[in-house]
């Protein structure tokens, strides 16, 4: 396999609704981000991959549309739509596609204007005999899930919370980052308004507006480019059966991302994710998730995700912090929010992560999650 | 490029017929069946699968959630490319060269029986200029044929008996008098000139190690790209895109002189006019013989087309010892916006 | 078994930037603007953020003239006469409609744009093109 | 700021949907108030909805298991928000409870309305039962939804 790192990545300000922006516009604000931080121009992009949930905005093969937003017009182009993994699955498709000595420089863009649609879009057109009539959307189903992983786990609403409150605080630091409430307590949590038992309004992700990109480069270019690249070591993709009651408590097995982080792990050589990754930026919708992310990513033993958010050791000066950007919890635009996790674990290897810069971070994990339990998992380093 | 090499290891194929009563399901389960069959594998030798469908043909939320478990996908990878199914390829291809995989299935399928397709599409037309006039992808056919007609005195009666010549044989023969009488339906292209729209299915069998010792077709180079979207943007009558994606593609196999360099081409086109688009962007020549089951124009499955007609190469070149090397053809979007070609290679005879 | 589904949504698209600009004046004005790229000179219509010819995003919006050459058309039965314009003075041409199209149209046939009566920043307030003369 | 200027479109579509053979029987078994699932032969799970292909063991399926419409509340939400009912395409008022239901015979589980909406008397293992709409249609919205048994 040929070398590849990730030597540049770019944001929008991600927000509630970017009406000044039409999709194409969004998504050449994260683009021109991505090509100044990686020092290239648009003729040294190779190839395009665009990640995006086309139905959200009510749109067929956006790509069409929206590819001159990503220096695409008259180069190679595809887009990946594979639900919330869109992002990551996109940045994973880039990786092979510069690996296969095809293209020296990929550039990977995931958006999502959720403002233009409709929010219960996703809801509207699922299984027509099936989940359609008595389908709760992605809310419920969380809902539901998590009620099963409170009792098989012991988690309490207190810990969900404290998780809540570390993404809003590590958003604080992050100028790209959707909800800024750096003086959310955990009370507020426990306060904010029920949505589904027993997720609260602030358990939960906002829906934003927003696109991320990254440059994905082979390796004799990303030397070239870059003095620190983000080398992608592992990558893993693990999908499941299709309804929601095909899988076994879904949140406490998790066996996509189990067996997702199992294969990055061997392949990059940890034993010990806690101690040998130094810092994580994994796709957590809900609260409720990251504590079952934690087991599941084997950063820590099952049962054990409440003790470990109670002891610090995910916040940003724990043992291994987790999401020092805010994460899904502070910003959400979903075709987006896989490439942000892939572009902010890389920018903590780059060094580039400014005022949530985890000091000296070699290995990072990013992860994607959809909501019929799909993973994605990647492992990103300062050496090949 | 690495020079691992990639094998059309095994095609399965389902349609396309006009309205398949199974379920997207159905169909595709027995497509993937065909394919794994062809190859005389199971699932266990299936290292990654990438899938080619559009949500809106589907009416489905991600709809390749409704096929994970007959792509085989449940606890695997799986990438899924919304364009055609040779982009799917393209892509499968690029994680075998990566070493990334082994062995790839790549499923396309489209059911354009369900919704009317040209409606569906407005959807895919910039919705600020375009998508509220109510242009559609055969609004643009229509302006790329006036195009090259407008200049052209014989196009339409040319056009008419390629169309013709397309359909002899199959059970959808019909004369060149007979397709200039059907009814205009974007001047100046007429019902009979149009590739019908049809459901189908087509699974492919991508593997560096499966296949070489039957000889099956490799892969020696892959193109694609897009072109601006609006066609006011595009010269109308040249499909620049295509000849980007040919010359890249052309690039990897070494090909110099695509003029003399193809047996067989298997194009991706739904109209008369496009076909001559096709032979001129890709620069092939008198000697390559062009759709000889008739192309899309006996049946046309949008998203599963580019595949269709890799397995289509892939199955003359099987059954041709004369048919050396085929250049296989996908589009997508208004006038062929998007454009993705692969170059096959016999294997050795 | 086939079940019929139907749904019903609305969806809210920004034309952003660029797009604001054109609908605005086509509103307010009844002026059509392009774009003029300072990279490669490159005069596009409707107006645009990016450069269709070379992906640029350094542009000037252009005042262009509300009559051009027709370069194709298309009638689709029951839906009109679909027609790209080259408008004087721009590179690219104009997807729009024609109105009131006579049974012979040729290339480089003269057109002029007509502008709706009620106008709300839309594309629809351009109403169409009408043929003014014959072709050169 | 400049006037910023948005475009509306309104999506009104409708899809003919392709239910399968094994959807189709389950749907018009629905009518009579009657439950099925189909089952795999190598691993043995009763599958709900039916289909044609256990993706766990990659085998085509074609066994129908008899399942009831009563089983165990093996999780539970009371959503508090209104959504979109795909039944009436309206609102629904919240709060309303929703379940995932194992229903005695079967082996993956059935997502469906709740009769009760208090969380209070919501529990994981609690029984429950179908409660069946007078017109059927041969749709998963014949069941109204699950009651607990008290």
């Amino acid at each position: 396999m040929n070398r590849a790192a990730i030597i540049g990545t770019g944001q929008t300000r991600h927000a509630r609704r970017r009406d000044d922006l039409s999709q194409p516009e969004l998504v050449r604000e994260a683009c021109t981000a991505a090509l100044a931080d990686a020092g290239i121009g648009q003729k040294d992009i190779d190839a395009v991959v665009i990640a995006n949930m086309e139905l959200f905005e009510g749109r067929a093969l956006p790509e069409l549309w929206v590819g001159e937003g990503a220096f695409a017009t008259g180069k190679p182009c595809m887009k990946i739509a594979t639900g919330g993994t869109s992002g990551t699955s996109g940045c994973i498709a880039g990786f092979h596609q510069v690996a296969s000595g095809l293209f020296d420089i990929v550039l990977v863009v995931g958006f999502e204007k959720h403002s233009e649609g409709h929010t219960q879009t996703g809801m509207a057109l699922t299984d027509p005999f099936w989940d359609r009539t008595v389908a709760s959307g992605a809310l419920g189903n969380f809902a539901l899930s998590i009620s099963q992983y409170m009792v098989d786990r012991g988690v309490t609403e207190e810990q969900a919370a404290k998780v809540a409150v570390k993404a809003r605080r590590n958003a604080a630091r992050n100028p790209y980052a959707h909800l800024q409430m750096p003086d959310i307590t955990e009370q507020e949590v426990l306060d904010s308004k029920m949505l589904a038992h027993p997720v609260r309004m602030l358990d939960m992700c906002p829906q934003s507006d927003g696109a991320c990109a990254i440059v994905i480069a082979a390796e004799s270019k990303a030397k070239k480019y870059c003095d620190q690249p983000a080398w992608i070591r592992a990558t893993a993709t693990r999908h499941q059966q299709p309804y929601i009651g095909d899988i076994d408590h879904r949140l406490t097995s998790m066996e996509t991302l189990r067996s997702a982080a199992r294969s990055v792990y061997a392949a990059a050589g940890i034993r010990d994710p806690l101690k040998e990754l130094d810092v994580a930026e994994i796709y957590e919708p809900v609260s409720y998730a990251e504590l079952a992310w934690y087991e599941a990513l084997g950063f820590c033993e099952d049962g054990e995700a409440g003790r470990l958010i109670e002891d610090g050791v995910t916040e940003m000066d724990g043992e291994l912090p987790v999401n020092p950007s805010g994460g899904v919890l502070s910003t959400n635009p979903v075709g987006a929010s896989g490439v942000i996790r892939v572009a902010e674990a890389a920018s903590q290897i780059m060094g580039r992560a400014g005022e949530h810069q985890v000091q000296g971070a070699k290995t990072a994990l990013a992860t994607g999650y959809g909501v019929y339990a799909w993973a994605d998992a990647m492992i990103l380093g300062t050496a090949p | 490029m690495t020079q691992r090499p990639v094998f059309i290891a095994g095609c399965g194929q389902v349609g396309p017929v006009a309205e398949d009563p199974r379920s997207i399901v159905e169909m595709v389960l027995e497509a993937v069946e065909g394919a794994l069959e062809d190859v005389g594998i199971t699932h266990q030798d299936i290292d990654a699968i990438v899938t080619a469908s559009v949500d809106i043909l589907d009416g489905l939320t991600a709809s390749n959630i409704a096929v994970t478990e007959v792509v085989g996908a449940v606890m695997k990878p799986e990438a899924r490319i919304a364009a055609d199914g040779m982009a799917a390829a393209i892509h499968g291809a690029c994680q075998i060269w990566s070493g990334a995989y082994d062995t790839v299935l790549i499923v396309a399928h489209a059911k354009p029986s369900m919704a009317p397709y040209q409606d569906l599409m407005q959807w895919a037309m910039d919705p600020i200029y375009l998508q509220p006039l109510g242009v559609d992808f055969l609004t643009c056919a229509g302006l790329q044929a006036q195009a090259l007609a407008a200049g052209d005195a014989g196009a339409e009666q040319r056009w008419a008996e390629l169309a013709s010549a397309r359909r002899a044989g199959t059970p959808a023969a019909i004369s060149a008098d007979e397709i200039l009488a059907s009814p205009i339906v974007a001047s100046p292209l007429r019902a009979e000139m149009c590739a019908p729209m049809e459901d189908g299915a087509s699974a492919i069998v991508l593997s560096a190690v499966l296949g070489k010792h039957d000889g099956r077709p490799q892969v020696t180079g892959v193109g694609h790209d897009l072109a601006p979207h609006d066609l006011g943007d595009r010269e109308p009558g040249i499909w620049r895109g295509l000849e980007r994606a040919c010359n890249r593609a052309y690039s990897v196999a070494g090909i110099d002189n695509p003029a003399s360099a193809f047996d067989l081409a298997e194009p991706s086109c739904l109209f008369p006019h496009e076909e001559e688009l096709f032979v001129a962007a890709a620069g092939i020549g008198n000697a390559t013989v062009v759709s000889p089951g008739g192309g899309l124009f006996v049946g046309h499955t949008p998203v599963v087309a580019g595949l269709s007609r890799l397995a289509a190469s892939a199955s003359a070149m099987r059954q041709d010892a004369g048919c050396r090397r085929a250049l296989a053809h996908g589009a997508w979007g208004p006038a062929g916006q998007g454009q993705a070609v692969m170059i096959l290679e016999a294997g050795a005879p | 078994m086939i079940r019929e589904e139907k749904i019903q949504i609305p969806f809210v698209y920004a034309a952003g930037q660029a797009g604001s600009r054109f609908l605005v004046a086509l509103r307010d004005d009844g002026r059509i603007m392009g774009s003029a790229c300072a990279a490669c000179g490159h005069v596009s219509v409707p107006t645009r953020s990016f450069c269709p010819a070379c992906s640029e995003s350094d542009l000037s919006d252009v005042e262009l003239a509300g009559e051009g050459n027709l370069v194709s058309w298309t009638e689709i039965p029951g839906r009109g006469v679909f027609a790209l314009i080259n408008l004087d003075g721009a590179d690219g041409a104009l997807l729009h409609r024609l109105i009131d199209s006579p049974d012979k149209l040729a290339v480089g046939q003269r057109v002029r744009a007509q502008f709706a009566e009620t106008r709300k920043a839309h594309i629809s307030d351009l109403a169409g093109f009408v043929v003014t003369g014959a072709g050169p | 700021m400049s006037e910023t200027v948005t475009v509306t479109i309104e999506m009104e579509q409708a899809w003919r949907y392709a239910s399968g053979t094994a959807m189709e029987r389950f749907s018009e078994g629905l009518k009579e108030r009657r439950i099925e699932a189909v089952s795999c032969r190598l691993c043995g799970r009763a599958y709900l909805p039916p289909r044609p292909y256990c993706g766990k063991c990659n085998i085509r399926m074609s066994s129908w298991t008899p399942v009831k419409d009563e089983g165990e509340l093996v999780a539970w939400t009371v959503m508090q928000l209104p959504m979109l009912d795909g039944r009436t395409g309206e609102m629904r008022e919240a709060p309303y409870g929703m379940g995932l239901i194992l229903l005695d015979g079967a082996d993956t589980t059935l997502n469906h309305y709740l009769a009760e909406s208090d969380p209070a008397k919501l529990a994981i293992g609690q029984r429950v039962r179908a409660v069946w709409c007078n017109e059927r249609r041969g749709a998963m919205d014949d069941i109204l939804h699950f009651e607990v048994i008290r």
